[in-house]
């Protein structure tokens, strides 16, 4: 039983670990006023060039390098649009995912003639999982050195990236200068560039650490959680990371805390298949997809607390009416 | 959108720029089709004639257009109370179950004049009872709708998926599909009906769905433009505390638009269920949803703006299709990317070439204003 | 007799390294041996398949194969309005003059491997994991736990479909955590009938250091030491058959059932997992095929009476 | 006075010009700031004031023109440039994040290290300390947001202090401004200047100019008319220049014979989240009679307004009118209230009024749309709409007369004629009007008074909300005085005079010194008005 809940969590953890990367993305970008719906197209872009030029170079870096300058470019033709161009946020986050879907597909096909996919990954090629210090001898202690060993040791880098990343976007939100800026750019942006601080130059820093860490998640769904691209990979991904930013209202570790929450139901989804639970029988598969879903609206309904966006988020900034 | 800095004359703002955008898209695209090594003159030859070369190719065009414009009016519609409806695949899909219900229910004992009313209404329905919760929730609620929509089509797919896979899944089929329709529960196809007058065309899904299409832009024009519900949704657009002011009861305002946006949309259930593929699928609506967002900021969420980029994306996807047909190397994904490329610059980089042209056009004005004066000197 | 053949394969594409490919690898043989150039398409939404089909009949493509079981209702619509032209469906059967459907009996195959799989096991127990959840993968499924408790009664066999829609074709992450998880339960071998899918649970027996099986064509080279072996299907003799016999002029339509008997299933041994397979297993592999062509063990098929006794 | 000997001008701007778009806000402004000196700028809503401070402060770029600083020549490009400059701004709408707190807030742009925890600390200590310099107490931690306006203020010019600013800007400081607060605020900007700091304050009020600057400036329709020196200035010249001839502020008007009463409010109160905006209001309004609402804004009138309207539900009190009876149980929207024959003109036309993208014809028929006159079974008569529009035009000089027209494309005093022609061709018992003449030029005010009066002559019943006293005071039969969402006064309006109704608006019962010095002021004041 203990080690069936370990395992659980345990895959709660690798199948969470992009949703993390992306919301941390997300408040990167909202909290600055930028709506990001764009984190699904830059996740797939991301996993498409890493898979590619890992597959080219055989190097799993190299690769994660690519996804990261690919996903930088997206978010900065996102900034372009919505911050030079003060065009509409959602719109273009929409153009961005649907020219992501198209794209890789179409590149890859022209390029690797798999029909959009790409070679499967081997060896340095990919993020292997790394066991930590002393797994060996901890493994000995009865139930902390099991949890050690079977929760925490033996995921690939990129895992533990993303649970770093968490505890980095709190401490750049608020204990930085320019975590202050940010956050009271995404509230009041005439404050800040009355205050001599330039609202542009600063919301296009916030959407480009947007496109490191969806970079990043790509890399580790192309790269490591599995060994090569396929077409339409991130499968909504970016949606559930996007609701489980607003499910923990813009703040990082509630965000920490919602992405967890998702990846456990996807983890018990797949554990529970075809076992009648007491009670309430067999649950539809179906039903467990949609549940992050639900429970995003029910939040945003505000049954559940409310969740209170940034005031500037979604407006471009003018200065003259 | 950005809103327009200074006046220029509407021929621009509605005819050449939108042009020049689309324009821009389509060159961008070509140069993907030169990156993976094809010609795009051929391809756009291939494109032209995969859409048009013969009356079969044309009824697949139409056919695509057909549902083009039903999500079109529905992001439009909505649109113009400055809703984001971001819905309309998810609410075309559950649209398309109520049509399937309806028929697979009535089709073995009442006929078809009697089932076809019934299956739009049906759609239409279905479609709007999905618009209802995220509307409800942003009147009343104040949640944003943009995210309800996109979650409500996440659930629609589990739903639909489930409905399919454990009640409507014919025993012993592999394939969560529905049984076929009987012919009662058939919109008869465009090869039929020109065959009434004795006209002989080749079978396509072409089929009379697109009458409906078209009496709903008439439908959408007059109501957005000649009545005063339309008014009171362009009023609440424009500015909310106006239409406050003015007594319009807001709330109920934002739920009834969406619901009709949510009607619109439901009606791809007729064109593509009762229309196409006479039987309850999965996916059916294959992106139109999406694609309606593309064809309304296109059409300037006017209907006959909405028509002339449905035809357009009509054609993208029919040729398209063609496309991945002739010249395997490019996918059919790729429409999806010009598709993608036509929102960016149609829709969020819309204004990008303003200022450019308005210099030229203020460039020409005043060479000519000072032409006149040295005639007049 | 020169034919304009051509072939729709169907989502998760030619290079699905499974089904499909197995398909396109047949085809590709027929065109290197005679040098007749075929039509192809891979559908990529459902909608797309009667379109793809019936644009390969006006083209006048003659043979047209049309790979998988969810092509069957496009395959019936479009062959009834082209009576003369042939079609050939696998993995479905269409009630047509002008179709040859060819199905495989799959639960002999699975059966083999099933048998290799527990006789692998140290922990006798077994894990299977299907792509959609469809009647035909129940069929792989029910042939597997048989060949597994045939070789060893006490065996515990574990079942997972991945999804319950194509996309389940297609969903390696889904598929590496069905078998971690199935390897959290005890599980050392698993054999993955998924397509696509199948990548993500090799990918992660590799990873685990455990077993994996693949299916329909011979996997073995994917993770060369790991793979234990694969339940081939002849799927690419049946594609090439049936533009071969079409230019032979010796193409039959109606139903075609190809089990051990007829070669159309069978186990791989390669150089990649010889290594794995000890004589024991082959003699033992050898009994149960011999058993099954004598008839003198019969494998249930789940298809038959939708239920599978083993399971 | 002194100009040539002195030190060089702290602030000098030549020929500075700017347009938005069609407007032209600022053309060819010279102004001179002498150091350590206090320099009013006065001019009409609309003058350019504004426009030409964000200038100044690097918020717009100017199109033409030059800025020295201290007698040199300087590029100010954006608000940065103009903060190391030391130039400083209190902004008319302020520019604070309300969910921080008053010390991120003043921190903000100017933190220093890259990390806070050190930077923070200090800067507590600064801001404890200037606080207690200029006496501008407030508590660092307070979240921005809860804080009243006062305060808000405050935040902003220890924002602008803690930045070193030597020149400071003060865009309408007092229009939000109890008198109290009023006088705190100049003996923060006397302190100021004995400090050197160079002040620029505009502002509305003339008592004010001549109560604390050094030299004046007037601007008009986005040019500098003129200069004085405030000790050889008086309120009337002042005035005068300001809107380009002698005021007229008296309107000939007879007598009121009030009628019977047509609307009556009890103890209507008014709670937005938390905050009491309407506190236990009744007052009535009888045919034939204008009664005004004075106040300085923010102090319940837009509520008010709202309430009488329909706009905001009724949270508890009632209101009459004619026979029907208004509670929270029995609410009204606002069309309903129109059917009671209640006209409204809202107190900003872009924000309520009407709809800038509408066309004229759309913009004159709001409220109204679905009046039978212009509607068939199911489509509308677009004819009929134009026609009225057109009619309106007409009877209220509205120009450009084009009914198609883009709403926005006219200009602000004939929108606000278009709005007043709507609400005042139905000839309604109750008409509200909230600021009648915000942003209107002279001569749309004068057409504006005398078609008020004429519609109080002809038996309609009319609540007038303004900030200007003047305009309160010269219209109305009645006054009431609101503060804090209460009515505190009433007077006559023929006895009615500034002082006292400054007193009530400040609710100065109490003499405070600084209330005496204004007292003075409006003493002198009632006096100058030319009769
Ligand atoms: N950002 C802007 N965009 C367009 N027009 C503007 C903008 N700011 C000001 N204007 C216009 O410029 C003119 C001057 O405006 P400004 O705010 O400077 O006047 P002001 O003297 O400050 O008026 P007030 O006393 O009401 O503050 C007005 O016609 C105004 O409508
Ligand atoms: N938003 C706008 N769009 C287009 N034109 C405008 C806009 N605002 C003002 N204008 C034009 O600029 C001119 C000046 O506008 P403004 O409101 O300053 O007029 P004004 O001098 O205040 O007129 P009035 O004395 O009637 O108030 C107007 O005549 C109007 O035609
Ligand atoms: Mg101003
Ligand atoms: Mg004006």
């Amino acid at each position: 039983m203990f080690l069936l809940l370990l395992s659980t969590l345990d895959s709660t953890l690798r199948v969470s670990a992009p949703l993390v990367l992306c919301a941390m993305a997300g408040i990167f970008s909202e909290r600055s006023g930028i709506i990001d719906i764009s984190l699904e197209g830059k996740l797939l872009a991301a996993a498409f060039a890493a898979a590619a030029v890992a597959a080219v170079s055989g190097s799993a870096f190299v690769g994660l390098g690519a996804a990261i300058v690919t996903s930088v470019l997206m978010a900065l033709l996102h900034g372009f649009a919505c911050i030079t161009h003060r065009g509409n946020q959602v719109v273009s986050g929409l153009a961005i995912n649907i020219l992501a879907s198209g794209l890789t597909v179409t590149l890859g096909g022209a390029w690797f003639h798999k029909g959009g996919q790409t070679p499967t990954l081997s060896g340095d090629a990919r993020f292997s999982p790394i066991s930590l210090p002393g797994s060996d001898f901890l493994a000995e202690i009865p139930f902390l050195g099991t949890i050690y060993v079977e929760l925490i040791s033996g995921h690939n880098l990129l895992v533990y990236i993303a649970f770093l990343a968490v505890p980095i976007t709190w401490w750049v939100l608020y204990k930085t200068r320019f975590g202050l800026r940010l956050r009271a750019v995404g509230e009041n942006p005439q404050a800040v560039d009355t205050a001599g601080i330039s609202v542009t130059f600063l919301r296009y820093r916030s959407v480009i650490i947007a496109g490191i860490l969806c970079g990043i998640a790509g890399a580790y769904l192309s790269t490591g959680q599995n060994a090569a691209f396929g077409k339409e990979m991130s499968a909504g991904q970016g949606y559930i990371a996007l609701a489980a930013m607003i499910f923990g209202k813009w703040k990082p570790v509630p965000g920490l805390l919602a992405c967890m929450l998702f990846g456990f139901l996807d983890a018990m989804a797949v554990r529970l298949q075809g076992v009648a639970l007491p009670g309430i029988g067999e649950i539809p598969v179906q039903f467990m997809q949609a549940l992050p879903y639900v429970l995003t609206v029910i939040l945003l309904a505000g049954f559940i607390g409310k969740a209170i966006a940034p005031k500037a988020i979604g407006r471009p900034y003018v200065k003259e009416r | 959108m950005s809103s327009p800095s200074k006046a220029l004359p509407a021929w621009i703002d509605v005819g050449v720029i939108p042009l020049i955008n689309i324009l821009l898209a389509f060159f961008v695209s070509g140069i993907v089709i030169l990156i993976i090594g094809e010609d795009p003159i051929e391809a756009v030859k291939i494109v032209v004639y995969g859409a048009f070369g013969n009356d079969y190719n044309i009824g697949y065009t139409l056919h695509y257009t057909t549902n083009f414009i039903f999500t079109g009016l529905a992001v439009a519609v909505a649109f113009h109370a400055s809703l984001f409806n971001i819905g309309g695949e998810g609410q075309a899909y559950i649209g398309g179950l109520g049509v399937g219900l309806l028929c697979l229910a009535l089709d073995q004992y009442v006929p078809f004049w009697i089932i076809l009313p019934l299956a739009i209404a049906a759609s239409g329905l279905f479609g709007a009872a999905w618009a209802y919760v995220p509307a409800y929730l942003q009147a009343y609620r104040g949640s944003h709708i943009v995210i309800t929509t996109i979650m409500f089509n996440f659930i629609a797919f589990s739903l639909m998926n489930y409905i399919l896979v454990n009640v409507l899944i014919e025993p012993g089929q592999m394939s969560p599909e529905s049984r076929d329709f009987l012919t009662s529960a058939q919109m008869p196809t465009m090869q039929e009906a020109v065959g009434w007058f004795g006209i002989e065309i080749e079978k396509s899904p072409l089929n009379l769905s697109i009458l409906l299409a078209l009496f709903s832009c008439t439908f959408v024009w007059l109501f957005i433009w000649h009545t005063r519900w339309g008014y009171a949704i362009r009023m609440f657009g424009f500015n909310e505390n106006a239409a406050n002011y003015s007594g319009i009861n807001t709330q109920r305002l934002v739920v009834g638009t969406m619901c009709l946006s949510g009607v619109l949309a439901g009606f791809v259930g007729i064109n593509e269920i009762m229309g196409n593929h006479n039987r309850v699928m999965l996916d059916f609506v294959a992106g139109a949803g999406f694609t309606g967002i593309a064809v309304a900021l296109m059409g300037r969420n006017h209907p006959v703006g909405i028509i002339i980029a449905s035809l357009l994306f009509g054609t993208l996807y029919q040729g398209g299709a063609e496309l991945s047909f002739e010249i395997p190397t490019i996918q059919g994904e790729m429409v999806k990317a010009i598709q993608g490329l036509v929102i960016l610059f149609c829709g969020a980089l819309a204004y990008m070439s303003r200022p450019t042209i308005e210099r030229i056009f203020t460039a020409i004005v005043e060479s000519n204003g000072t032409a006149k004066e040295q005639t007049n000197g | 007799e020169d034919i304009k053949p051509a072939v729709v394969f169907d989502m998760g594409g030619k290079f699905d390294k499974s089904f499909n490919e197995g398909v396109y690898n047949g085809v590709e043989k027929f065109s290197k041996e005679t040098g007749i150039k075929y039509r192809e398409f891979e559908v990529t939404n459902p909608s797309q398949r009667e379109q793809a089909i019936r644009k390969m009949a006006q083209r006048g493509a003659d043979p047209i194969v049309g790979v998988g079981f969810a092509q069957g209702p496009a395959i019936e619509k479009v062959a009834k309005e082209y009576p003369d032209i042939r079609f050939t469906i696998i993995d479905s059967v269409v009630d047509l003059p002008n179709v040859q459907s060819i199905e495989f009996k799959e639960h002999e195959g699975s059966f083999l491997v099933g048998v290799l799989a527990t006789m692998a096991s140290k922990s006798k127990k077994v894990g299977f994991i299907g792509g959609m959840d469809i009647p035909l993968i129940r069929k792989f499924a029910c042939g597997f736990a048989q060949g597994a408790k045939y070789a060893n009664s006490s065996a515990e066999v574990f079942s997972n479909m991945t999804g319950t829609t194509p996309s389940a074709w297609n969903d390696p992450s889904k598929g590496s955590e069905l078998a971690k998880s199935q390897f959290d339960k005890g599980a050392d071998v698993i054999f993955a009938a998924a397509g696509g899918t199948g990548i993500g649970v090799y990918q992660a027996a590799k990873d685990e250091g455990k077993y994996a099986i693949g299916v329909d064509s011979n996997q073995n080279h994917l993770q060369p030491g790991t793979m234990l072996t694969s339940m081939t299907k002849g799927v690419d003799v049946a594609a090439y058959n049936a533009f071969k016999s079409a230019m032979d002029g010796t193409w039959k339509p109606g139903k075609h059932a190809l089990g051990l008997a007829e070669n159309g299933v069978d186990w791989a041994l390669d150089d990649n997992n010889k290594s794995l397979i000890t004589d024991a297993m082959k003699a033992k592999v050898k009994e149960a095929r011999e058993g099954i062509i004598a008839g003198s063990i019969s494998v249930h098929d789940y298809k038959t009476d939708n239920s599978c006794p083993a399971l | 006075m002194g100009g040539q000997s002195a030190p060089p001008p702290a602030i000098e701007l030549k020929a500075i010009s700017k347009s938005f778009g069609p407007v032209k806000a600022n053309q060819n402004v010279d102004l001179k700031v002498l150091p350590g000196t206090i320099h009013g700028i006065i001019g009409e809503n609309g003058a350019g004031k504004s426009t030409l401070m964000s200038i100044l402060y690097g918020f717009y770029e100017a199109d033409s023109g030059e800025i020295l600083i201290n007698g040199q020549k300087k590029k100010i490009h954006s608000s940065r440039d103009a903060i190391s400059f030391g130039i400083g701004m209190v902004h008319q709408h302020f520019m604070l994040v309300e969910t921080f707190t008053v010390l991120e807030n003043v921190m903000l742009g100017a933190e220093g290290a890259p990390l806070l925890n050190k930077s923070s600390q200090s800067a507590r200590k600064e801001l404890l300390k200037l606080s207690k310099e200029y006496s501008l107490a407030v508590d660092p931690d307070a979240m921005t947001g809860d804080l009243p306006v006062g305060l808000q203020q405050r935040v902003e010019i220890l924002k602008a202090l803690y930045r070193g600013a030597e020149i400071l800007i003060l865009d309408e400081p007092t229009g939000v401004l109890t008198p109290q607060e009023t006088d705190q605020l100049f003996k923060i900007l006397d302190i100021l200047r004995s400090r050197g700091v160079s002040i620029i304050l505009i502002t509305h009020k003339l008592q004010e100019i001549m109560a604390i600057t050094d030299r004046v400036s007037v601007m008009r329709a986005g040019t500098m008319v003129s200069e004085r020196e405030t000790s050889e200035t008086s309120k009337n010249e002042l005035a005068e220049l300001m809107v380009g001839r002698k005021v007229l502020l008296e309107v000939d008007k007879t007598d009121a014979n009030p009628g019977e009463i047509l609307l009556e409010a009890k103890n209507l109160s008014y709670k937005e989240d938390g905050v009491t905006k309407l506190d236990n209001v009744s007052l009535t309004l009888r045919a034939g009679e204008i009664v005004g609402i004075a106040g300085v804004s923010g102090n319940g009138q837009t509520e008010l307004l709202a309430a009488l309207s329909g706009i905001c539900p009724l949270q508890s009190g009632s209101i009459d009118i004619g026979s029907t009876q208004i509670t929270p149980k029995n609410h009204k929207n606002p069309k309903e209230f129109r059917e009671l024959s209640v006209g409204h003109v809202p107190e900003d036309r872009h924000r309520m009024g009407m709809v800038t993208a509408f066309t004229a014809q759309e913009t004159a028929i709001m409220g109204f749309h679905e009046d039978p006159a212009y509607n068939g079974k199911i489509l509308m008569n677009n004819k009929a709409v134009q026609e009225h529009c057109t009619r309106l035009m007409q009877d209220y000089d509205v120009r450009p007369e084009d009914p198609k027209l883009k709403s926005a494309n006219f200009s602000g005093g004939n929108q606000q004629k278009l709005v007043l022609a709507r609400e005042m061709d139905r000839r309604p018992e109750v008409l509200l009007v909230g600021q009648p003449t915000r942003g209107v030029d002279i001569g749309a005010i004068e057409f504006i008074h005398k078609n008020l009066i004429a519609m109080r002559d002809a038996g309609s019943a009319i609540l007038v909300v303004s900030v200007e006293l003047e305009e309160i005071m010269s219209l109305s039969d009645r006054i009431l005085v609101m503060f804090e969402g209460r009515i505190v006064g009433e007077v006559s309006g023929k006895e009615a005079d500034a002082r006292q109704l400054g007193l009530l608006m400040g609710n100065a019962g109490t003499q405070s010194t600084g209330s005496e010095q204004q007292n003075n002021n409006n003493t002198t004041h009632s006096e100058e008005i030319p009769a």
